[in-house]
């Protein structure tokens, strides 16, 4: 083994984990001045997240070739894609957290150590090379989600939805588990290249019978945490009770890790295995696009009907295990890029809406704010039509790379199927648009009154509205980064 | 003999989880789960892994079902009165639960000739601390560091989440 | 010009800029001349880069400026690029100089309206979107171009929000278009997947390739022929035709300038555009241009039997827009290509005429809608009565205007190529759109009977900047026939112009039949038209037939048309009820838990638990998530073991 | 006499599925954690058991163990700030959020 090599190809974590306890440290002597915190903190975060960002642009520049098999993480370009990718939502998220858990008085400078150390089990999982790897990422990543949800103790419907969270998300990694002992019982081994060896070699029914199961029942750990039909229950009551920019967070950084490790696993080290695998996964993804459609539209909360949106979207973004040629990680790559940074930009927007103590986030709070904060709504219909997949938006050319080449592998019923249902999602993506533009300012109750954008919160949403627009009007720039960086791998 | 010894454990094991189960006060479904769980122990002793013996004693009946006992303890809770809506939930959790062990034993029951006489069984010996330690420092050294940023990140959780005044 | 010429689209987007940006400071004089002015520099753009391409030889008459690669991976490469051929110059002449006429038109109309400025912003969009559309030189770029249109089209159908029917409308507009439009998107698919590109010229190029590796394909549903008929349900959508036309009619919820530039003149002729534009590959599929023509004709005469009875004033032009875009749907599915793009324009100048002259009669009438209510509007309003009765003649298909030059057009290439049963449903058709167009006449200007009640005295002439475009109008309503006089006549000029772009060359469709058949069809075609009006006369006019009389004879037929085939029933009964049931019953329960109950203990025990299992679904209790989650998994390992 | 490994197997599957019974029939919160331990106990029998006299499957249960307890810590934190804001751990009670 050479640790050498292991050690620079985790740079960037390191450099995030240092930091994160170097955070924690230091808590407790700005107690004090609580201002003081507030101030150094989310810089230094910000700072530390920046820093980690160069170093993976630093490591990629000289990686070594081959991908490390024999250890139990991987470097390799695959997961830098992603790595970077979680990197930028994190730095997103710290740049507007401050005003936010301000306002909801619930700064605590552990939040951004939080932050950190989850990035560090989000990466873990992204480059995992081992499936004990991949549950102890899981397991950074879920409980790190569980303190966050339950951060603001005094909210009873945060109390419960970190609850459920809780609760399900332990049950799910049971499953996760128990799916690893029965792949460990048949081949004797947790690292994919072990049980990709083993698998090419064997071929024993009875061997591949318990393989399958428990690759189904990892598939279901990972379902749960992208939220697919019918392992989906959480989503909505969660989304309706954490605060909103910890659903930000929450409904897009850990789809991103999950969705990579999923992919890693069923598309990237296994080429044989998502046929078997492919049947139930296919059905899921249909489930989940028609469902969380369906259930979308009778939503009257904004952050429900976002969480129905994004139980539809892992539906469509499912599609992308079963391409089976280059292109697979590329159109994922794309695909999350495009959906984080909408589901970003929506949220945060809606988090500064939504007024102190997230009240105010039904359809009926949103009229005539055209008239009350144009530049917002304006925010805001962008990204809600990046959602719904209109032209010169990184929603389309998101889903036209993912559709494209779904198409071009064979998979025209589940194309179809995912065509159509995104069609009927403008109907509901709409509906805030509506409200925005063609309905006059409610009389009463009033709504909240929108404070003057923080900030930080500009630069978030900012950063978000720029990134869909580049991916929407200019894409090949992002095309060729995601080219380029999967390149190394074949 | 060390099959009795195996249905023995396996038996206490079950009648304590059946008890945890039915019983209403949580107290003591806490402390039926501690049996469980030393039986658990035991029957790893027979697996040949008293390594995982001792931990599952240590961490498992002794810190984890203590921290469970000691927050039953300081909350006192009101005993459990029963379940909402008894009848459907009983039944629907019995064909659950019926279901999901048929499958998983139709499962392993199915690849049982390959579980006796699958891969090659390594020179069976006693798994203690010394060969736990060589796998944990070498092979699964990324997974062990993860852990400890995990332990750190739980403790800091816990102390956000329940510390009266922060 | 000719390197200036894609600066045309920019001009209306600049002025949507403006207007959204600070259009609610600027005082209304700026607001009208930055509409206005934006749009009437694409037009003289426009028409100087018309002048650039007449100036060119027949073979190179194609301007192309690529301003930047969009899309770019591996061999796959779309480019933000625009382009102007006989084709699209056509069709931007028409859009910027129908538009120009209809911006001017709602400086008058919507004056005093409180979303002026948002008005003319949306309207500009629009006029980018739409420009966009025509000058895109790949798929992609139409495509954007494409939901651009139906998004602005949402906007402006819905522009007076307080009408909840306004609202509404929109929506079903943009979702029916919605379904067009994923049909289109699978359609492009499937060209990449075969071509690999989305251009024009590539695509093209390719079908014209020796060794032919496109071949014609004759009687069976190959890929060429699917991806045709997927991009004519795009069209169909876009174009509001059968089954797909539900939305138009509802449209006219909008204000009146919107439904003649978007709902008349230009958007719904994408449809048609997209299908001449892809006439390369329409050509190769023989079957897919029979389901053109016969959806189209269908369409035609179907949509015509509705406009018979209906009492609205602007649903009687809707269901005339849907059925003359039928008429060009059938010539384009006959190949008579020029023909659809013929009637396209002319239908554009006179039903734009129409439009407008409704408007000026609402306008008057202070928003009466009614046909019913109207009456005698010929003293109050001459001018308009005046231009509205060119626009009548024109639409109706009589000798000398352009209606008639174009209608006898498609008629004859119907007939000339064989499809006579299509002509016989033509002929009634325009017989059809002769008398409804005519009925409109009569009811809205024409006298009333004694001891009816009608609202014409408060009436009044609408200002000058209302009249002036539609005198315009009215002028080409009349001339526009002579671009393309049958060969009997003179040379069609506008053949000459647009074969180029075209793939088919027209020999095939000329020599078929004789210059003394084609004009005694004309002259046919001509006396249906009259026969029309003259039915209308008797009963609007003369009143010597009673039409409620008919009505009574046939009470079944009379309320099938009023009702109008209860099509808008049978969608929302099949489609929009189940899904909106499905949403809240069963993942919204809470919401009206009572009605659920009383449904499920309703309807058998059966039903009763499968609703029970699916209220768990999102019960709020953490139980019931948990044992979804588990049978969840539960189901992933039974079916792994049955399969 | 040895014991078959099939026998350990079938003892896990059926904890595991007691474990999940435990959660649909239990209406407190702390059992019903205690319900998803049992879930992992019984994924980790199955480990030492697959294990058969080698070290990975210690080394899977001692990390399993570690995730466990860290798991536990914040698990009995978050029911100690539900039992503070309401006064009961039925979770029948906690359903603000629902639809």
């Amino acid at each position: 083994m050479n640790d050498s090599i292991l050690y620079w190809a985790l740079l960037p974590e390191i450099l995030a984990g240092a930091g994160g306890i170097f955070i924690v440290l230091l808590t407790p002597f700005l107690r004090g001045s609580r201002d003081r915190g507030s101030r150094l903190i989310p810089g230094l975060t910000l700072l530390i997240l920046l820093g980690a960002m160069v170093a993976l642009f630093t490591v990629a520049r000289d990686l070594p070739q081959s991908p490390m098999k024999e250890l139990s993480f991987s470097g390799d370009t695959f997961s830098l894609s992603f790595r970077f990718l979680l990197l930028l939502i994190c730095a997103v998220i710290s740049l507007a957290a401050r005003p936010f858990l301000e306002r909801e008085e619930i700064f605590r400078g552990e939040f951004y150590a939080l932050l950190l150390f989850i990035y560090l089990g989000m990466a873990l999982l992204s480059g995992s090379q081992d499936l004990l790897s991949t549950f102890v990422g899981l397991e950074v990543l879920s409980i790190g989600c569980y303190i966050l949800l339950g951060l603001k103790r005094s909210d009873l419907r945060a109390n419960e939805a970190a609850w459920k969270y809780f609760l399900l998300g332990s049950i799910s990694s049971a499953f996760f588990l128990y799916g690893i002992a029965m792949v460990f019982g048949a081949t004797g081994s947790t690292r994919y290249a072990d049980l990709f060896a083993l698998m090419g070699s064997h071929s024993d029914k009875q061997a591949t019978l318990l393989l399958n199961c428990g690759l189904a029942l990892i598939f279901v750990g990972l379902a749960f945490k992208l939220a697919l039909v019918p392992f989906h229950s959480w989503a909505a009551d969660v989304y309706e009770g954490a605060p909103s920019l910890i659903v930000a967070f929450f409904s897009t950084a850990p789809k991103v890790a999950a969705m990579a490790a999923l992919m890693r696993f069923f598309n990237f080290h296994f080429p044989r295995m998502h046929y078997s695998a492919g049947h139930f996964a296919g059905w899921i993804a249909v489930a989940s696009m028609t469902l969380g459609n369906l259930a979308a539209i009778s939503q009257q909360n904004v952050k429900r009907m976002l969480a129905y949106s994004s139980i539809a979207h892992a539906g469509y973004m499912i599609l992308a295990i079963f391409i089976d040629n280059e292109t697979a990680d590329t159109t994922l790559f794309i695909y999350l890029l495009a959906y984080s940074m909408m589901n970003l930009g929506a949220f945060l927007i809606l988090s500064l809406l939504s007024g102190k103590g997230d009240l105010c986030v039904s359809l009926h709070d949103l009229s005539g704010l055209a008239e009350r904060r144009p530049g917002l709504a304006a925010l805001l219909s962008l990204f809600l039509l990046s959602l719904t997949g209109i032209p010169l938006t990184g929603g389309f050319t998101a889903k036209f790379y993912l559709f494209g080449s779904a198409l071009k592998n064979g998979l025209v019923g589940l194309v179809i199927i995912a065509v159509l249902n995104s069609a009927v999602s403008a109907y509901y993506y709409l509906r805030p648009v509506v409200h925005m533009y063609m309905k006059p300012l409610p009389e009463s109750p009033s709504p909240a009154e929108v404070p003057p954008v923080p900030i930080g919160f500009a630069l978030a949403i900012g950063t978000a509205a720029l990134a869909i627009l580049w991916l929407g009007i200019l894409p090949s720039f992002w095309l060729e980064f995601a080219e380029k960086v999967n390149l190394a791998l074949k | 003999m060390e099959f009795i010894l195996f249905l023995i454990f396996s038996f206490i094991c079950i009648a304590a989880v059946l008890n945890m189960l039915f019983q209403k006060e949580s107290v003591y479904c806490a402390l039926s789960l501690v049996v469980c769980m030393a039986s658990l122990a035991c029957l790893y002793l027979l697996l040949q892994a008293p390594f995982a013996a001792a931990i599952q004693i240590i961490i498992y009946a002794g810190a984890v079902m203590v921290l469970f006992l000691f927050v039953i303890m300081l909350l006192d809770p009101r005993s459990d009165s029963g379940s909402g809506r008894p009848r459907r939930m009983l039944f629907l959790a019995t064909v659950l639960g019926i279901s999901l062990f048929a499958a998983l034993a139709v499962f392993l029951s199915r690849s049982q000739s390959f579980l006796n006489s699958g891969h090659p069984k390594p020179a069976a010996g006693q798994i203690g601390a010394v060969e736990v330690g060589l796998a944990l420092f070498h092979r699964y050294l990324i997974p062990l560091e993860a852990v400890g940023i995990l332990i750190l990140m739980a403790t800091l959780g816990a102390v956000l989440l329940a510390k009266k005044k922060i | 010009m000719s390197d200036w010429f894609w600066i045309i689209p920019f001009f209306p987007l600049a002025g949507f800029l403006v207007l959204g940006l600070v259009g609610r400071r600027l005082p209304v004089a700026a607001v009208s001349l930055t509409a206005c002015g934006s749009v009437a520099l694409s037009f003289v753009t426009a028409l100087f880069s018309w002048q650039a391409l007449l100036r060119q030889p027949d073979e190179a008459r194609f301007f192309s400026q690529r301003l930047f690669t969009w899309i770019a991976a591996g061999n796959f490469q779309a480019d933000f690029s625009f382009g102007l051929n006989p084709l699209s110059m056509v069709m931007v002449l028409v859009i910027t100089g129908v538009g120009l006429l209809i911006h001017i038109y709602s400086t008058g109309y919507m004056h005093g309206d409180p979303g002026y400025p948002r008005f003319f912003a949306y309207l500009n969009l629009f006029l980018f979107a739409m420009l966009t559309l025509v000058m895109a030189e790949n798929y992609l770029l139409l495509f954007v171009g494409w939901e651009g249109v139906g998004l602005c089209s949402y906007l402006l159908i819905g522009f007076w929000f307080e009408k909840p029917a306004a609202a509404s409308a929109g929506k079903k507009a943009f979702l029916v278009n919605r379904i067009g439009d994923a049909a289109f998107l699978l359609g492009l698919f499937l060209l990449f997947y075969q071509f690999g590109t989305l251009d024009f010229r590539g695509i093209e190029h390719a079908l014209h390739s020796e060794p032919l590796h496109f071949p014609v394909e004759t009687g069976q549903i190959g890929t060429l022929t699917l991806t045709a008929l997927l991009l004519f349900v795009g069209a169909v959508g876009k174009s509001a035709q059968i089954p797909l036309y539900v939305w138009l009619p509802d449209a006219m919820e909008g204000p009146t300038p919107v439904s003649a530039l978007i709902h008349a003149a230009t958007m719904v002729t994408a449809g048609i555009y997209l299908v001449v534009r892809s006439s390369a590959l329409f050509t190769r599929a023989p079957l897919a241009m029979e389901t053109v023509a016969v959806v189209g004709m269908l369409t035609a005469v179907f949509a015509a039997t509705i406009g018979l009875v209906q009492r609205d004033i602007k649903r009687v032009l809707a269901y005339s827009t849907v059925s003359q875009l039928g008429y060009m749907f059938a010539a384009v599915g006959v190949g008579a290509f020029v023909g659809g793009m013929f009637h396209l324009v002319t239908h554009a100048f006179f039903k734009a005429l129409l439009f407008l002259g409704a408007g000026s009669v609402i306008h008057g009438l202070h928003g009466e809608q009614d046909l019913f209510h109207m009456g005698n509007l010929r003293k109050q309003m001459p001018r308009t009565f005046a231009v509205m009765l060119v626009g009548m003649l024109a639409i109706a298909g009589v000798p000398g205007l352009s209606g008639f030059f174009s209608k006898d057009e498609i008629l004859w290439k119907l007939f000339s190529s064989g499809h006579t049963w299509l002509w016989i449903a033509g002929l009634a058709g325009a017989a059809m759109t002769a008398f409804y167009t005519a009925r409109l006449i009569l009811l809205a200007f024409g006298s009333r009977p004694h001891g009816e009640e009608a609202h014409g005295h408060a009436a009044h002439e609408s200002p000058a900047v209302m009249v002036v475009p539609l005198v315009i109008l009215a002028l080409l309503s009349i001339a526009a026939g002579w671009i393309g006089l049958p060969a009997w006549l003179g040379t069609n000029h506008l053949e000459e112009f647009l074969s180029p772009a075209l793939a088919v060359h027209a020999e095939g469709a000329h020599g078929a039949g004789s210059h003394s058949t084609e004009i005694a069809a004309a002259a046919l075609s001509s006396g249906i038209a009259l026969l029309g009006i003259g039915a209308a006369l008797l009963f609007y006019f003369y009143r010597r037939l009673d039409p409620d009389a008919l009505a009574g004879r046939f009470p079944f037929l009379y309320r099938l048309l009023r009702n109008k085939y209860w099509v808008d029933e049978l969608y929302r009964g099949v489609f929009v009820q189940p899904c909106l049931w499905i949403s809240r019953r069963v993942f919204w329960l809470y919401w009206d838990q009572e009605v659920i109950d009383g449904l499920v203990n309703g309807t058998g025990r059966i039903l009763a638990g499968a609703g029970n299992i699916l209220r768990r679904l999102q019960s709020g209790s953490v139980r019931d998530y948990a044992a979804w989650l588990c049978a969840g998994a539960l189901t992933v390992l039974l079916y792994l073991l049955i399969v | 006499m040895t014991v078959p490994i099939i026998y350990y197997l079938g003892l896990s599957a059926l904890l595991f599925a007691l474990g999940s019974v435990g959660l649909l029939l239990k209406r407190n919160l702390l059992v019903q954690f205690m319900c998803v331990e049992l879930m992992l106990n019984a994924a980790n029998l199955a480990f030492v058991a697959f294990s058969q006299g080698r070290a990975d499957g210690s080394v899977i249960v001692f990390i399993v163990m570690a995730v466990a307890a860290a798991e536990a810590g914040v698990g009995l934190a978050l029911v100690v700030v539900l039992f503070r804001n309401r006064n009961s751990l039925d979770s029948e009670d906690f359903r603000l959020m629902k639809g």
